[in-house]
């Protein structure tokens, strides 16, 4: 009896170690790298949020997989689970070669700076920030360009809707009153909030802006809550700025019959009660940063998107926007990509 | 009651086996379960994989690959591959062993998490307080403050159940959530805030990071040292491991920790003091979890501390760890390299032939699900050998022990094995 | 003072009792899940992992049908499913039921991501219309009376299913047959045994009711609250369930009167632009609270005598 | 009401079937273990028959079989002549077979009544379980067999007799005809045992018949009509008690002459090496439990204290030990105070204890046999260096010198202890606990659950501690132990000592100081 345990001990012991040398043995034949050597190969790292995470990231992957079929890339793609992840996964696409490796997210920064210094021959996008240095300062590289986004200059938009239509008392309560919900308090998130209350408080001077963090983007309860609160404060119309868990708010928003707007991407068949959204094309972004690779007018630095590329917008929702309003509207943006009036990027408290 | 019927086990067959023997072949029991479980999932995830239209060979190539640099097709660098893995294992082992020392004395400690985060903030205090002191010097109290922030948080939990029976699910739980919004308020324009960023806090310097295994300047295996980020934080979780070890099998304390584990009212009888274990197994707990936090800043790849730990699963995942490894060091050892090495493969195998990484969560998952349940057991009709010894952590049977005494059985290990 | 005097302004407001006690509600089902589960003898960690694959179940069921009913249905399985995994690991092989519930929890997470991935080509699920969400259903002439009215008589379907379930729960456990036979195989089910009462069936039968009630949770969460599914979105619940049923020492009641302290936590952490305290301290109030109440009143938390040991007839 | 729940039971064959139950050829194995090998066994109707064995005789498996709770490898069952496919418990319930366990399958929690009619609940509208019906039906049950209790008492709270009364309640309750009482005296007083072996022939002359697992001789010829005696999982005959006696039946049972007194000389007391003065001792639930105590206990004496259990006794022996706390009194060994020194000053001081709870207490069974032999000793300097590292070659050295010197049947000292049968894993205990020559040795039970072999060892080794000049407290259930062991008698009654008797005192009049004096004992809850 105890010779058979002994040995079966030893077998199931030298399978184990077997199994990946008879993985390796079986396709030693296989060459390494693509079959294609002219072909551009872009790997994607999401941050923790992941591929489902219907912001950025998932943006982010929409550009490149447009990328994929338009300009017949190799794309792949690596989730992060922990921020331990990131650099480890940018390292795995830089160390193989890849072309392109675009990095998701303003967590990012340091892991970026981090990688793109070690591997000068591949080069690097990092979405919503500049890359950052072992001190935590932002730095320049000459192989990462950085896609940043004027959010504040969409939240202006949707602020001016909210603003005139506060005025007008043409809002559910008509209580002057509108709320902000984010995400995390990160720049991005910020800009957008900073823009949202320049906006209100261009055409509504007495309206008051609330603002809060849920401190997370999956879980939309907290997020529901927020706007919750905020309604009973008086707000009758909420902007999200909380990615997947903003959702909440807009659904909340709906169930209490109040106006709310989204973000990032045209949210309005989310809920009815959406009334515009501030767009922000990571996609177009992503796309265009392959793009420069694939016909070689890469150019490190930052790359802003705003108003004027179209790299930011105002989207319509589900209320007709009246003309007055629409001209409003047009008129300040047409002032903002002119440069005639700047947009603070900063939230007042 | 009936197990009474059962006599001693036959003298003939221990009188022939020397101890070496004896002791080997413990060891491979041991073994055989855990292994036989992880093949058994692996076979389960070739048929989930070819369900969700991958290719399962060219899947595990990938997740091979990645997870100890063989078979790497896709132009990785294996030694790189290796590194990341070694990355992976080092939190998961030090977080291993502290849940570990708990489930010994019967305690489930599911703030490791917690106490992992109070140990990074105390070691990032120090690492930045104190950055104008050599590495030798700075180093070793980085982690020394580490294993202080969380001994001191697993303390509370320690003290609590020792003096007013508190549960330590309930007690660890909250106190998980309490760090985080600790966590959240010092990263959040709070005074740990890094000054031109958020979420994040200052890097600790030079000083305070743990000397890497490749050096960070030159080509290694036609990569950067740069990228090479495994550390000697490795060697000290595997230290760890050693101390674990030598603390449960060679010491009074470990005895005694043991002894609580099993049965408290035993341990009375033999003149320990329950209260004083309890809190002991908590501090020297926490004090694992804390080193792993310590382990993060001054190891690892980033080395500031981040809002995101928060949404970290180190602390959780070394649950699994440890119930894998049946809390004993060299199995903690072992489950850590298996579960680092799933994680670093499953981020390869993602990037190789786009299989979602989260199936290494399933691949886990049945893992942990075989063994608990033994399936192997199945097997031993054939190969009577096979699936004797219970597959049932140390700390955990101190609930059984007590049902056996109560209904007089005394060939429980007769029993298990029938069962 | 000012503070206080915000905090009173929070705590009067019906807006703040109705939200504590929604998501208080929330909490419970999967918290009384675990209290069914432990009682009968089985350890339940697991109720995160059940809870998080019925609120996928109930999101993928409520885009297909457009109906919130089926959706339930369909989560409430997805979660009974999951239980009946734990509960046949737990019950046939006389697994070690914290690995069995902790790799439930894991196998959740993965599959529930890998579906959503797979499902949504990798945009995530979309939102649920609203005609395949759950109904705030407001009582009529009850829904007038003031603070009152609002707090206890405009909720959601599912806080009241919720309520109800705990008195069942409660009134089952403590007054009936069944109660009576499921506690006996949960203290000492070769006493059970020996009586003629099947200790698997009920076993069995009290692991897949934690699994449809945590079900019920997931797809309270997802058609109910949130209306759309994104990734871990459980983020929890069910490990703060599990320490509300401790808390409780496995009554429904006192599992609720748990649920609801970190209910009112949820709606102090949606307060904070009200009350001028900074937002992380305040949203550490309820576990503190938990903590402190824990430790002083409550004490030893002693489960069920058989709580977490696998049944052999014959007793071996 | 007892129709109602014989009515779903098939109609008994009449009376042309003499046997109750016959059992033939019942094979039952584990692992390397045959537990009943080709075991026949016949019960007439109406008789009282006694199964009788060591531990491990395969009596308890034989019986488990019977109430469906194990199933046979082989053999087949027929009750009133009829083939009988028993399965599980249900199905015994169903053929009128009620078994009184030797643990006794009740949950503490619940009430008396709940214990009573768990499995067969009376309801009302729907599933409510009906508490006034439950408690009608068991005031008549009561009533019609004369075992008084209260149905709303907690059945944790009862006195073991009491419990056994519920034990035997429930059977009733579920109409059994054939009624199984495994080792029911093992916790009781002489006048309980009285008293139970009336209520049994109560029962015979309704017509019950009765399987009385035993292995207390006296008894087996008291109550039986006949006996079968099991050893090592066979039938090694059955004979009617008539034509038999103790001596044949031990010899039956253990395959030799055994030696039922124990030789020893007369006691030579010197000093007093324990000193108690007023104790008063709560249990940990803070009830009162012993009550101003006092005694002393002289170096080379044996002091039995006999008392029904719950009495105080397991108090006494954990106060003495230093695991629980006493209220108020003094404790001295020799000259040093130990009152509040804690177990393991109080071991220090010269103190060795064999705790009544072999397995809950005295051993740690996932610890191997080594580990199992510093226990309690683990601090000190012989084997832990400065009271922190362990020296293991120290400790399986002395672990293999244990083994030897007191015969413990183990593959290794590596072993665990769980593997070990209960009188080996008793033997590692008094192993340890003798071995470092204590001062003073309380032995609580120290033979409760071992085979005849062990007793015997076991005894011997109690006296030679005594001759050796340890002074001995010796705190057990069986009177006859009590009896031959002791130099003294000491009775506990509710927490004080009664008194302190010769060991030459009658039983009667034992039995009588056990329960207060004279009058029988009652509790509350029998009323």
């Amino acid at each position: 009896m105890s010779r058979t345990r002994m040995r079966l001990v030893a077998l199931a012991t030298c399978l184990m170690l077997l199994l990946p040398v008879l993985a390796a043995c079986g396709g030693t034949s296989s060459t390494s790298g693509g079959s294609s050597a002219n072909t551009i190969k872009v790997g994607l790292v999401t941050d923790t949020g992941g591929l489902n995470d219907k912001g950025f990231n998932s943006l982010a992957n929409q550009g490149l997989q447009k990328a994929k079929s338009e300009l017949g890339i190799q794309a792949d793609v690596t989730q992060s689970t922990k921020a331990s992840d990131y650099v480890p996964n940018l390292t795995n696409f830089a160390s193989r070669g890849y072309n392109l490796v675009i990095a998701v997210g303003f967590l990012m920064a340091s892991a970026v700076g981090q990688v793109s210094q070690q591997y000068p021959n591949v080069k690097f996008a990092l979405i919503d920030s500049t890359p950052a240095d072992a001190k935590g300062n932002s730095v320049t590289r000459s192989n990462v360009t950085s896609l940043l986004f004027k959010e504040q200059e969409a939240g202006a938009l949707v602020g001016i809707l909210t603003g005139m239509l506060e005025k007008q008392g043409k809002t559910p309560k008509k209580s002057h009153i509108v709320g902000a919900v984010g995400g995390q308090k990160i720049p991005p998130v910020d800009h957008y909030i900073a823009g949202f209350q320049w906006g209100v408080a261009k055409e509504d001077p007495s309206a008051k802006v609330l603002v809060a963090y849920s401190d997370e983007f999956s879980d939309p309860t907290p997020c529901a809550n927020k706007t919750d609160t905020q309604i009973s404060q008086g707000a009758d119309v909420v902007f999200q700025v909380a990615g997947g868990c903003g959702l909440g708010v807009l659904t909340e928003g709906g169930k209490k019959g109040i106006y709310t707007i989204g973000v990032d991407t045209d949210q309005s068949a989310s809920d009815q009660s959406v009334i515009a959204s501030a767009v922000k094309r990571v996609e177009t972004a992503t796309f265009d940063a392959i793009k420069s690779v694939k016909d070689g007018s890469f150019q490190s630095g930052t790359v802003l998107f705003d108003l004027k590329n179209d790299g930011v917008g105002f989207v319509k929702g589900n209320l007709p926007v009246p003309a007055d309003i629409q001209t409003e509207i047009d008129s300040v943006t047409n002032q903002i990509k002119s440069g005639a009036v700047t947009v603070p990027d900063t939230v007042k408290p | 009651m009936t197990a009474s019927t059962a006599p001693a086990r036959p003298e003939s067959e221990a009188a022939a086996t020397s101890p070496w023997v004896e002791r080997l072949r413990r060891v491979g029991r041991a073994l055989a379960l855990p292994a036989g479980s992880v093949v058994l999932a692996f076979l389960i995830g070739a048929v989930l994989i070819a369900l969700a239209g991958g290719d399962p060979l060219a899947s595990y190539e990938a997740l091979a690959c990645g997870g100890f640099g063989i078979s790497c097709f896709g132009g990785e660098t294996p030694a790189l591959q290796i590194s990341n893995t070694i990355e992976f294992i080092t939190p998961l082992l030090m977080a291993g062993l502290a849940v570990g020392v708990a489930f010994r004395a019967g305690l489930f400690n599911i703030g490791v998490q917690g106490q992992l985060i109070l140990g990074a903030i105390f070691a990032t205090i120090v690492g930045l307080r104190l950055a104008s002191l050599p590495g030798v010097i700075l180093i070793p109290l980085l982690m020394l403050a580490g294993v202080v922030g969380g001994a001191l948080w697993a303390g509370i939990v320690g003290v609590l159940k020792a003096f007013t029976g508190a549960h330590e699910v309930v007690t660890t739980i909250m106190l998980n959530y309490v760090a985080y919004n600790l966590l959240n308020y010092l990263l959040i324009n709070g005074p740990m805030q890094a000054p031109n960023s958020s979420q994040i806090s200052l890097p600790v310097g030079q000083n305070a990071q743990l000397p890497t295994l490749i050096p960070q300047e030159g080509l290694f295996f036609g990569q950067p040292g740069g990228a090479y980020h495994a550390s000697i934080g490795i060697f000290i979780a595997l230290a760890a491991a050693g101390v674990y070890a030598f603390l449960m099998r060679r010491t009074a304390l470990g005895y005694e920790i043991r002894a609580v584990g099993q049965s408290q009212r035993a341990a009375r009888y033999a003149g320990i003091s329950v209260r004083r274990t309890i809190i002991v197994t908590m501090l020297i707990s926490g004090a694992f979890a804390g080193l792993t936090g310590g382990l993060m800043i001054a190891g690892g790849s980033l080395h500031y501390l981040y809002a995101d730990l928060k949404f970290d699963t180190t602390g959780f995942d070394a649950i699994a760890v440890s119930l894998l490894g049946q809390n004993v060091a060299i199995g903690v050892v072992l489950s850590a390299i298996l579960f680092g090495a799933l994680h670093a493969g499953g981020l390869v195998m993602q990037s190789d032939v786009q299989i979602s990484s989260h199936i290494v969560e399933i691949l886990q998952a049945v893992i942990l699900f075989s063994l608990a349940a033994n399936f192997l057991r199945s097997l031993k009709l054939r190969l009577p050998s096979l699936g004797r010894e219970p597959a049932k952590p140390d700390g955990m049977e101190a609930a059984q022990a007590a049902l056996q005494a109560e209904v007089g059985s005394t060939a429980a290990a007769e029993g298990d094995g029938r069962a | 003072m000012a503070i206080l005097s915000q905090l009173l302004q929070v705590l009067v407001s019906g807006d703040f009792w109705q939200l504590a006690l929604r998501d208080g509600a929330l909490l419970a089902l999967p918290a009384l899940g675990g209290v069914l589960s432990e009682r009968s003898g089985v350890t339940n960690i697991a109720m995160e992992g059940m809870m998080l694959t019925g609120a996928f179940f109930s999101v993928v069921a409520a885009l297909s049908f457009h109906n919130p009913w089926m959706a339930v249905i369909v989560a409430m399985l997805a979660g009974g499913a999951m239980a009946l995994i734990h509960a046949f690991i737990s019950i046939r092989f006389r697994a070690d039921q914290i690995i069995s519930g902790f790799a439930i929890n894991i196998a959740a997470v993965g599959l529930t991501t890998f579906l959503n991935a797979k499902l949504s080509n990798f945009r995530g699920l979309q939102q649920v219309d609203p005609s395949g969400r759950l109904p705030t259903i407001n009582v009529p002439l009850l829904d007038n009376i003031p603070f009152l009215g609002q707090v206890f008589f405009q909720q959601n379907i599912i806080v009241y299913v919720s309520l109800a379930l705990l008195a069942i729960a409660n009134l089952v456990l403590f007054r009936t047959r069944l109660g009576l036979r499921l506690r006996a195989v949960g203290e000492h089910p070769e006493a059970a045994d020996t009586a003629g009462i099947n200790v698997y069936r009920l076993r069995y039968g009290a692991v897949i009711m934690s699994g449809l009630l945590s079900g019920l949770a997931g797809a309270f969460l997802a058609i109910g609250i949130a209306n759309i599914f994104n990734d871990n979105m459980t983020s929890g619940r069910g490990y703060i369930a599990l320490a509300a049923m401790i808390f409780g020492k496995w009554t429904p009641w006192g599992a609720f009167v748990a649920c609801m302290i970190f209910g009112v936590g949820d709606a102090l952490a949606a307060s904070t632009g009200v009350i001028n305290v900074p937002q992380y301290f305040l949203q550490m109030v309820p576990y503190v609270l938990a903590l402190v109440v824990l430790a002083g009143l409550v004490g030893r938390s002693t489960p069920p005598a058989a709580d977490g040991i696998p049944y052999t007839p014959g007793g071996e | 009401m007892s129709t109602e729940v014989r009515a779903d039971r098939p109609a008994a064959p009449g009376g042309e079937a003499p046997y109750a139950i016959e059992m033939r050829h019942i094979r039952k194995a584990w692992p390397g273990v045959v537990a009943n090998d080709d075991v026949n066994l016949t019960i007439r109707k109406g008789e009282i028959h006694a199964l009788v064995g060591e531990n491990g005789a395969g009596k308890s498996t034989l019986m488990n079989i019977l109430y469906g709770l194990l199933k046979p490898d082989a053999g087949e069952i027929l009750i009133n002549g009829q083939h009988a496919h028993i399965s599980g418990p249900r199905d015994a319930i169903v053929r009128g077979i009620g078994m009184v366990h030797q643990h006794f399958m009740l949950i503490p929690v619940f009430t008396v009544g709940e214990n009573i009619v768990l499995g067969r609940e009376p309801v009302e509208n729907g599933d409510f379980y009906d508490r006034s019906e439950v408690d009608t039906r068991i005031r008549a049950l009561s009533d019609e067999y004369g075992l008084h209790i209260n149905p709303d008492a907690r059945t944790g709270d009862l006195p073991v007799g009491l419990q056994q009364r519920v034990e035997i309640l429930k059977v009733l309750y579920r109409g059994a005809d054939i009624l199984i009482l495994d080792e029911p005296t093992g916790v009781l007083t002489p006048q309980e045992t009285h008293d139970l072996f009336a209520v049994l022939r109560g029962l015979v002359r309704g017509g019950k018949t009765i399987i009385f697992i035993t292995h207390k001789l006296k008894e087996v010829l008291e109550i039986s009509d006949q006996v079968t005696v099991l050893r090592r999982g066979k039938v090694i005959g059955t004979v009617r008690t008539k034509d038999t006696n103790e001596e044949e039946i031990a010899r039956m049972m253990v395959g030799r002459e055994v030696l039922l007194r124990v030789d020893k000389a007369p006691a030579k007391p010197g000093a007093a090496a324990l000193r108690v003065e007023h104790l008063t001792v709560n249990t940990e639930q803070g009830l009162p439990a012993v009550r101003d105590v006092s005694l002393e206990l002289y170096a080379g004496e044996i002091l039995g204290v006999a008392g029904v259990e719950g009495n105080g006794q397991s108090e006494l022996v954990a106060a003495l030990a230093g695991m629980l706390k006493p209220r108020s009194g003094r404790i001295w060994i020799g000259d040093r105070d130990v009152t509040e020194e804690g177990a393991r000053h109080t071991r220090h001081a010269g103190l060795a204890h064999i705790p009544e709870d072999r397995r809950g207490a005295g051993l740690i069974l996932s610890f191997s046999i080594a580990e199992n032999t510093i226990f309690g000793h683990q601090r000190d300097a012989a084997f832990a260096l400065r009271g922190m590292v362990l020296r293991l070659h120290e400790i399986y050295a002395w672990a293999r010198r244990l083994i030897k010197q007191f015969d413990v049947r183990t593959p290794s000292e590596e072993t665990p202890a769980r593997a070990l049968s209960g009188g080996n894993q008793q033997k590692v205990i008094v192993a340890r606990e003798m071995a470092t020559q204590p001062k003073v040795l309380l032995a609580s039970q120290p033979t409760r659950g071992v085979d005849i072999g062990a007793i015997e060892f076991i005894h011997r080794r109690i006296v030679e501690q005594r001759d050796a000049g340890a002074a001995i407290l010796l705190v057990s259930a069986e009177l006859d132990e009590i009896r031959s062991l002791s130099d003294r008698i000491a009775v506990m009654y509710e927490g004080k000592i009664a008194s302190i008797e010769p060991p030459d005192v009658p039983e009667e009049r034992l039995g009588l100081l056990m329960t207060g004096g004279g009058g029988r004992q009652t509790h509350p809850a029998a009323s």
